[in-house]
């Protein structure tokens, strides 16, 4: 039973002993044993990777009335090994006038900044990586380092369709941190902790319900870090052909596919866990670790599956209008909504469950319809200017 | 010689290594991700010392933000990909004199200082910093009035940014 | 509802009506007249009931109907407002409420509602008629009023403040209804401001009427400082009345109350327009209609009797102010009556008529006729306001003609245009002859005979004089009334006009059959008991009740046949010689007593134009604002600009200019700009210079401060 | 244990490698980064002082909080000048930038 | 809500400078944000003040609401606020016709923000007047109103407009002079310049012994002068007043509205916190030299008035006549301080003033509506306009009836109460000002008539002249005004009981 409850637990005693057994001292077979996890973990991951392609191709594919994989294995399943050692066995070019190092550097720092994440992606009560009690700023940060690969690669490529495709993705991925980990605050403010630990287990009410327009910026959001589309100024295929990872063949463009898709995963499965209680389920996550994994994936694989939604159903945003966007429209309303909250929060502290619940969803939607009011007003207004009809036009004459 | 001090001197060694890089390296943009990696350092002396939120505020701001900003500018301001000429001036072997002896009076600060040998101590059990912070940061008998100050000054630097560097053509 | 409600509510919906006319109606004629007459009735109901209540009341006049709130702070006390039914508030609120409905009906009629608009009608004109198409060929019919709901809004808040007055039991808001009624009769009189006769006419009465004012307001804060209060029933004590009697006020030998009741009664001239302060109510006439003017002549008038009357018990303290009232009102009757005769406007007839019948209200007081003075004043106010509603129905249908025939020179209001109007409005003609006997006070039928008889008798009684000056009043009045009845009804149609006058419409008839009823009847209620034949059939149930009011009972007068002979011979005398000596005339030419000093009013308005009007005009605006205002404080004041401008050239020229200017201020900037000369090469304008050489001088000073001043 | 005088000689040669930099460099830039050097060698010491002193007084964190807001308004307002000075002047060689002089 | 309710005083007094102030960070040429601002800005003031007027205690004794802050304390001097039933009084009246002068002043249309603000600051000058229980704060305020008021006058004025506002300026200055060093002077004696503490001190001093080379009674007759002359200026007695009607007639609308309304009264508020109280001997042995000026300002007042063919010029010197009754008031209360008739002439005096407040400020900004549309305001040339603005004219007369003390309206109660306090006490002051009181109604008249009656004359029925009928945010001004005049002529006690107590409790 202990092993179903806690399996990290008893691996690691387990190890322990053999490695005390093999006359280790402790502090090293701890150490050890971590990297040890990572590997593990790292290596699930780089599996489940490898499926991502597969689901990807195959959902794409359903939404464009087409079959996709189905070749290679039963449901084409065996595909995506197929174009692995397709990367593997390409060659590897470097452009002439490429600054190597960067170059080099770009894809590995790309795949890092996906993979730290999930230390501290708190799998099942007893499995996390790290309860850092700055886990939501964490999140940001390992962002950064994303933008900064994506700098790399689009700088070293001495390509200026990867230049341009990498400063476009990386004022995107900037500006897009603002709103997001503002309404990252509101999960804090509920939870009153900043580690994602403590937020899922503070969710006896799913933070959706508290906070459903906090729940759909954070999603706007990572879409735009993520960099896919509607957003997808990095690559944008039809006008930078392929942005910053033009350059880029074989094996360091497989991390870069391979980033992305996780990366989408992974915010799937931080929608998931920020705002519909991650492991959490009625109780069953108690159960067992293997059942709160199951259900933390179950809910990513659904905040992945609406991404893919977006991504194949919308069509791309001008850079300008989505910076404007950002800047007017979602970036104030996250600010307003973060205000309300954290009033509704000081005002509800005493009220019963079901009022504090009712209130902050009442005073989500009312934001949500207000912000929404003044966008429609603020942009009759500026079609009125721009075609030269109604009071707009009168008043800038 | 700890395993603390080890990774401390690694660490301290890289940072200045990239520091120095950062004002010697004739490629500004390398100049740029030089600074980078100095401020990965740096974030790395904050963990060491316990700072995790200062640490990962410096990966955020430093380097999701500010070292962004630079390598906008860098390449914003220039005609062509590559730096042509000397990057010092004519004065910097001065410079450089001026700035040795600023480390050597501030080494000899330091010396001179009788604090300089304390040990860190122990963190109090049930302490937490990240919360400490907040507190500080927000409440009316500590720190409120600079946090909003500062918060202020950076509207207007953002407006100002904006204004300064619009094209008005 | 308590009869102290009722009371207090009657006053409300004419101003209530007033303001929702104006607020929101005036735009709809027939809504407007509809809530002024609402309002008219719900007031005459509440007067009624009240009326009939107080009928209940045994000795009303020892407890009177009365209730009161706090108004004024004054100190530890309050100032009190309240209302006050006693019989003589009852009866004349009978006759205010009557009279007052009649009037609103009557406007109806006589403003031409349900007629069309005029063709070229302007706000602020009389109408002009309207031209209408009927069986194929075109004719003027009279156009209705284009301020229509304005008149019955003005006449509304008039109706307020009449009822104000007569419900209030202090001096104070006697006064505050009092002041309304001014500024209705001003709004009234200028009505048609147009007209220039009609605006100098509303400001001439309004400040004829203020000067009154003016000296009653202090009459009031006179009696209120002596007594500390102004209400009736509490100056109207024993000990007030004599500590009023008993303090000299140190003026002309007057008592406290004589000098009060002056103040007070000059108001009362000026109300009532007694001599000197007369001349507005002639004037008054130039209102829109004899509906206004009426309601100046009939009610508004009365109001100052009625303030009189109220303030009897002061009054009768002191003998000299007695006998000045005396005085003024016998002379008044006489001065007018004569004016009278010599006026060819029906409505200025009946408007010197007016003053000389207050005059013997005024005179019938003087003489301590206490109930007499009551008595007339009510049945005057009932035949008088069927003469001038009579007038106004002549008037209406002589408009008629002069529409007809398109001469609009001719003037409607002119008797000697009409003649033979009897058959032409038969019930305008009957009514008219029943208010003109009642004034002349034709024996036994009429209601004028019998007040007018007693306040004779009380004259012979007690003041010859007065009695000889008042006999020869009410001859007069008996014939200018007959002569005005002969002009006017009598004979043949001396125009074309009268010729095609027709009878008024019935919201115009109505109202004058009713009030003749009135001037019939109403005399029976005073009776004197010991009158031959008729005396004691009826009881004088007047004297009974308008008795109570006072104090001490006045004692009936003893019957005596000297007055009684007298007011018979001077009535019918009046009317037959007036009969007689107007059967024929038909032209002002052929009328003898068209004398100059009687046509032009003794030349009264005259002399107040060139004795006060011309140089109150001239003293305020040369000597107070062009010489004091202008010329002198302000000559004193210019003179301060000149002088400190002197002092501050002084100094500027020979301090500030060459010693500070020249010395001090050139000789630093000399300094100044010499070594920034010299200084200027450092300034490279690179930036990195400038920080070394700050970081040198920052190594130097702190090495400097560390070696050598804190290791010191 | 490491002592506290190696973090304070570490942020001083942090410190005067940033001075140089902001003394000898010719793009404003690099001054600018040179400038982040400094304020990077400030942090360093506040956060030293915070942990060798009493800890749980946070001035020290809150001050390098601060710095960090400061930082980030130079940078950004520094920058945009630098830009606007490129637009102008067409350069962004310190030396080359001084019109404001005698 | 702890610091509202602790900080009333202070929130109405300085919430239209602080509104002001931030008026200069508005974006530049929103004429329409800056009026809308301005008149929020003004009605809060009000509504604080409404809110004050019903908790305010009225048979407590003393001041209430007190605030004391440090302010001047080398001087002894400090910034003590509060208000009894006299000053909340003035205060309503002035917080209630700044929004009303504001909303009048819509209109205007150059240098609006320069414009409201200048009122927002006025206002605060006016209120700190009422409001200050410091002698040298009470200066300070007194000043404070006069500068926004000279700017006013001199760039929104009509022609003569230097001339008015410098001679305004000037002369309200040169009375000040002497208020200040007499204020100096008590200050430098007792060493505190704060109002209750000063009345103790001053009225005990014996009046044998020396002050400064001089008797007492010769130091306290020179300052009851110097005090009385700056107070005479501002309200104004006869013969101060030539000021008054130039500044009146070149001040725009709503600035003759708040000079006519509010300002004219800080002189009055002056002669009854401060002279009274502080100088009950001289104030009785002056009396009667007060109560002849005036009698003078009421007659001559009125005469002048009756005199002038320029209608706000008529308006202005009605102010004259009608101060000159508070005046009246006030010289009989100093007479016989404490009496019954004494209380009652300070309750008309008082009432005077908040009256004249209502019917001046509704006359001159009736002036105003008429003036806008003809561009002329000699009397001779209106005529008949009742034809064409019978709304308008409705209002005017009102308004005059108000002003003429017509019984049922305002006017009438507070000059009645001032006749009758008056009369035992000063009668033939008081009969001689019955003239005055006549040709109040010559005069109104002589208006009404020259600008509604009559002929109509043409030149306003038709064409570009064409007058247009009063409209709607014109209405909104005048309505609360008559409304209140109504209010107060029908029933009185609610505003006079609060003056009575306080009055009581006074002297």
């Amino acid at each position: 039973m202990d092993f179903l409850k806690d399996p990290l637990k008893v691996a690691a005693d387990w190890l322990l002993g053999i490695f005390s057994g093999w006359g280790m001292p402790d502090l090293w077979a701890q150490v050890l044993i971590g990297f040890l996890g990572i590997f593990i973990l790292v290596a699930l991951l780089m599996v489940l990777d490898i499926f991502l392609v597969w689901i990807e191709r195959k959902v794409v594919s359903r939404f464009q009335s087409r079959i996709g994989p189905n070749r290679l294995g039963p449901f084409g399943l065996i595909q995506p090994f197929a174009d692995i050692i397709k990367l593997l066995i390409k060659e590897d070019t470097t452009p002439e006038g490429a600054d190597r190092t960067l170059y080099n550097l770009a894809p590995i720092l790309s795949m890092m900044s996906v993979l730290i994440l999930w230390a501290v992606v708190p799998l099942a009560p007893s499995i996390l990586g790290v309860d850092l009690n700055i886990g939501v700023l964490y999140i940001i940060a390992a962002g950064a380092i994303g933008t900064l690969s994506i700098i790399m690669a689009g700088w070293s490529s001495n390509n200026k369709y990867s230049l341009i495709g990498a400063f476009r993705e990386a004022a995107v991925m900037l500006s897009f941190e603002i709103p997001m980990l503002t309404v990252m605050l509101i999960p804090t403010i509920f939870a009153g902790s900043m580690g994602i630990g403590a937020i899922t287990q503070a969710q006896d009410t799913w933070n959706f319900f508290l906070a459903p327009l906090a729940a759909v910026i954070f999603l706007i959001a990572a879409i735009a870090e993520l960099g896919r589309s509607p957003f997808d100024m990095g690559e944008a295929e039809s006008e930078l052909v392929s942005g910053y990872n033009i350059e880029y063949s074989g094996m360091k463009f497989g991390m870069f596919y391979a980033g992305e898709l996780l990366h989408a995963f992974t915010f799937g499965g931080f929608w998931a866990i920020l705002f519909f209680g991650g492991y959490r389920f009625f109780g069953l996550e108690q159960v067992s670790a293997f059942l709160a994994i199951a259900i933390l994936f179950f809910k990513a694989f659904i905040g992945y599956w609406i991404i893919m939604w977006v991504k194949y159903t919308l069509l791309r945003i001008r850079i300008d209008h989505m910076l404007a966007f950002n800047w007017k429209f979602l970036t104030p309303v996250a600010f307003v909504l973060l205000m309300t909250t954290a009033l509704m929060n000081a005002l509800l502290a005493d009220a019963s469950n079901w009022l504090y619940i009712g209130g902050m969803f009442l005073s989500n939607i009312l934001v949500a319809w207000i912000s929404l009011e003044v966008a429609r007003s603020a942009s009759r207004w500026e079609r009125e200017r721009v075609e030269g009809t109604g009071y707009a036009a009168r008043r800038t004459e | 010689m700890t395993v603390d001090q080890i990774i401390f001197l690694v660490i301290a060694a890289g940072t200045l290594i990239a520091a120095f890089r950062v004002v010697t390296t004739g490629n500004l943009i390398h100049a740029a991700f030089w600074l980078i990696a100095a401020l990965f350092g740096v974030a790395a002396i904050f963990a060491i010392l316990h700072a995790s939120f200062l640490a990962v505020v410096q990966v955020v701001v430093y380097i999701g933000a500010i070292s962004m900003l630079f390598i906008f500018a860098v390449m914003l301001t220039r005609k062509d990909m590559r730096d042509q000429g000397p990057q010092l001036n004519r004065n910097w072997g001065f410079g450089a004199f001026l700035a040795a002896l600023a480390f050597a009076g501030l080494v000899f600060l330091v010396h001179g200082w009788s604090g300089v040998a304390k040990t860190a101590s122990a963190f109090p059990s049930d302490f937490d910093a990240v919360g400490a912070l907040g507190n500080a940061l927000v409440s009316p008998d500590a720190y409120v009035l600079p946090f909003e100050v500062a918060s202020v000054l950076l509207v207007a630097a953002l407006i100002g940014a904006v204004y300064v560097a619009y094209n008005r053509k | 509802m308590s009869t102290e409600t009722i009371i207090w509510l009657i006053p409300l919906p004419p101003a209530l009506a007033f303001f929702l006319i104006v607020l929101f109606t005036n735009r709809n004629k027939a809504l407007s007249h509809t809530i002024a007459i609402g309002a008219a009735l719900l007031s005459w109901l509440g007067s009624m009931i009240v009326f009939a209540r107080a009928l209940g009341v045994e000795r009303l006049g020892e407890r009177p109907f009365t209730s009161s709130i706090n108004w004024l702070a004054t100190g530890d006390t309050w100032f009190k407002i309240g209302v006050l039914v006693d019989p003589l508030t009852a009866l004349t609120l009978f006759f205010v409420a009557w009279t007052v409905l009649m009037i609103f009906i009557y406007s109806v009629g006589y403003h031409n509602f349900g007629q069309p608009e005029g063709d070229h009608d302007h706000k602020g004109l009389p109408p002009h008629g309207a031209t209408v198409e009927e069986h194929g060929s075109k004719h003027v019919v009279p156009s209705v009023e284009p301020m229509y709901s304005r008149f019955f809004a003005f006449i509304g808040l008039f109706a307020f403040g009449m009822f104000t007055l007569v419900v209030s039991d202090n001096l104070l808001t006697l006064f505050v209804g009092w002041e309304i009624m001014g500024l209705c009769s001003y709004l009234l009189i200028g009505f048609w401001y147009g007209k220039k006769s009609a605006r100098d006419a509303a400001v001439k009465a309004f400040m004829t009427t203020r000067i009154g004012d003016v000296f009653m307001l202090l009459g009031i804060a006179y009696l209120y400082s002596v007594t500390g209060a102004l209400s009736f029933r509490e100056i109207f004590t024993e000990t007030t009345l004599h500590t009023l009697q008993i303090i000299p006020s140190g003026v002309l030998g007057f008592s406290t109350a004589g000098l009060i009741g002056l103040l007070l009664f000059i108001g009362t001239v000026g109300k009532s327009a007694q001599f000197p302060l007369h001349v507005w109510l002639p004037d008054a006439m130039e209102g829109p209609t004899p509906v206004s003017a009426m309601i100046h002549a009939a009610t508004m008038v009365s109001a100052g009797v009625y303030t009189v009357i109220r303030m009897f018990p002061l009054l009768s303290l002191d003998t000299q102010t007695m006998s000045v009232i005396a005085f003024i009102g016998a002379f008044t009757a006489l001065f007018a009556a004569t004016i009278a005769l010599a006026q060819n406007d029906i409505k200025r007839v009946l408007a010197y008529s007016t003053i000389s019948q207050l005059g013997f209200m005024i005179a019938a007081l003087g003489i301590g006729a206490y109930i007499a003075a009551v008595f007339h004043l009510i049945t005057h106010a009932f035949f008088k306001a069927l003469l001038f509603l009579g007038s106004g129905s002549v008037i209406h249908g002589m408009e008629h003609g002069v529409f007809h025939t398109g001469k609009h020179e001719v003037d409607p209001q002119d008797m000697f245009n009409m003649g033979g109007l009897k058959n032409k409005m038969p019930i305008t003609f009957w009514t008219f002859l029943i208010g003109g006997f009642a004034l002349s006070g034709f024996p036994i039928v009429t209601a004028g005979f019998w007040s007018k008889d007693e306040i004779l008798a009380d004259a012979f009684a007690h003041n010859l004089p007065v009695f000889l000056t008042l006999a020869v009043a009410a001859f007069l009045t008996a014939f200018y009334t007959m002569r005005q009845i002969t002009l006017t009804f009598l004979g043949e149609p001396r125009t074309e006009e009268a010729r095609h006058a027709h009878e008024t419409p019935w919201t115009m008839t109505i109202p004058l059959i009713i009030l003749s009823v009135f001037a019939i009847g109403f005399g029976w209620i005073g009776i004197p008991e010991h009158f031959p034949l008729l005396g004691g059939l009826v009881p004088n149930w007047l004297h009974e009740f308008v008795g109570g009011t006072l104090a001490e009972h006045p004692e009936a007068v003893e019957f005596s046949w000297t007055p009684l002979l007298t007011s018979l011979v001077v009535a019918l005398g009046g009317l037959g010689l007036g009969y007689l000596f107007y059967r024929n005339v038909n032209s002002p030419a052929e009328d003898k007593l068209q004398l100059g000093f009687l046509k032009n009013k003794y030349y009264v308005d005259e002399i107040y134009n060139a004795v006060f009007v011309k140089p109150a005009i001239w003293f305020a605006d040369k000597v107070v604002y062009q010489i004091m205002d202008k010329g002198f404080i302000d000559g004193i004041l210019h003179l301060f600009g000149p002088g400190t401008q002197g002092i501050g050239d002084g100094i500027r020229n020979y301090f500030d200019l060459p010693f500070i200017n020249r010395f001090l201020g050139d000789g630093s900037a000399n300094v100044t700009y010499f070594s920034g000369e010299k200084l200027r090469v450092i300034q490279t304008g690179r930036i990195q210079q400038y920080l070394m050489l700050a970081l040198i001088l920052f190594l130097a000073i702190g090495a400097i401060l560390y070696f050598f001043v804190f290791s010191v | 244990m490491v002592p506290l005088s190696w973090y304070l000689i570490f942020s001083a040669a942090l410190f005067s490698i940033g001075l140089f930099g902001v003394l000898s460099r010719r793009n404003l830039i690099a001054i600018l980064l040179g400038i982040e050097l400094m304020l990077n060698s400030v942090n360093v010491n506040l956060a030293a002082f915070w942990r060798y002193g009493d800890v749980t007084n946070i001035t020290g964190q809150v001050f390098a909080v601060i710095v960090f807001a400061v930082a980030a308004a130079e940078v950004s307002v520094g920058l945009a000048l630098v830009i606007s000075v490129y637009r102008k002047r067409n350069t962004v060689i310190a030396d080359e930038i001084d019109m404001l002089k005698f | 809500m702890d610091f509202i309710s602790t900080h009333f005083l202070s929130l109405i007094l300085f919430f239209p400078a602080l509104a002001a102030v931030f008026m200069l960070f508005l974006p530049g040429g929103e004429n329409k944000l800056f009026r809308w601002f301005a008149l929020g800005a003004s009605l809060i003031p009000f509504l604080l003040s409404v809110s004050i007027w019903f908790q305010f205690k009225s048979s407590a004794p003393g001041f209430q609401f007190q605030e004391q802050y440090e302010w001047y304390e080398a001087l002894g001097s400090t910034l003590h606020l509060g208000v009894d039933g006299l000053s909340l009084t003035m205060v309503l009246l002035t917080t209630l016709l700044t929004p009303l002068a504001i909303l009048a002043s819509f209109n205007i249309t150059e240098k609006v923000k320069a414009y409201m603000m200048l009122f927002l600051f006025l206002e605060t000058g006016m209120l700190g007047v009422f409001m200050s229980l410091d002698l040298l704060v009470f200066f300070v305020f007194w000043e404070v109103g006069l500068i926004p008021m000279y700017f006013l006058i001199n760039q929104w004025g009509s022609a003569n407009r230097n001339y008015a506002s410098m001679k305004f300026l000037i002369y309200t200055m040169g009375g000040s002079l002497g208020l200040l060093l007499a204020i100096q002077l008590l200050g430098v004696l007792f060493g505190t310049y704060d109002l209750v503490a000063l009345t103790q001190h001053w009225t005990s001093l014996q009046p044998d012994s020396t002050l400064l080379g001089m008797s007492v009674s010769q130091v306290k007759a020179i300052a009851f002068w110097a005090f009385a002359i700056a107070f005479a200026i501002k309200v104004p007695i006869w013969p101060f007043h030539t000021w008054l009607p130039d500044a009146h007639t070149e001040a725009p609308t709503a600035g003759s509205m708040i000079l006519a309304g509010v300002l004219l009264k800080l002189g009055a508020y002056g002669f009854l916190r401060l002279i009274l109280p502080l100088y009950p001997v001289e104030a009785r042995y002056f009396a009667g030299a007060l109560a002849l000026l005036a009698t003078a300002a009421i007659v001559f007042g009125a005469l002048s008035s009756f005199a002038q063919t320029d209608f706000k010029r008529l308006v202005a010197y009605s102010s004259v006549n009608h101060m000159g009754f508070v005046v009246l008031g006030i010289a009989a209360a100093g007479l016989a301080s404490g009496t019954p008739d004494a209380t009652i002439a300070l309750n008309g005096a008082i009432l005077q003033m908040f009256n004249h407040g209502l019917s001046a400020a509704g006359m001159f900004f009736l002036v105003g509506v008429i003036y806008e549309r003809t561009h002329t305001r000699n009397l001779e040339e209106y005529g008949g306009l009742f034809t064409l603005v019978p709304v308008y004219g409705g209002i005017l007369i009102f308004t005059s009836m108000s002003s003429l003390g017509l019984p049922g309206l305002n006017g009438f109660i507070s000059e009645f109460l001032v006749v009758r306090g008056s009369w035992p006490l000063l009668t033939a002051y008081t009969v001689v000002s019955m003239l005055g009181l006549f040709f109040t109604g010559a005069y109104i008249l002589k208006a009404l008539k020259k600008v509604l009656h009559g002929p109509l004359n043409e030149r306003w029925a038709h064409g570009e002249h064409k007058l247009t009928e009063i409209n709607a945010r014109e209405i909104l001004v005048m309505a609360p005004l008559m409304l209140l005049m109504l209010w107060i002529g029908v029933y009185p006690a609610w505003i006079l009981d609060v003056i009575n107590k306080a009055v009581m409790m006074l002297f």
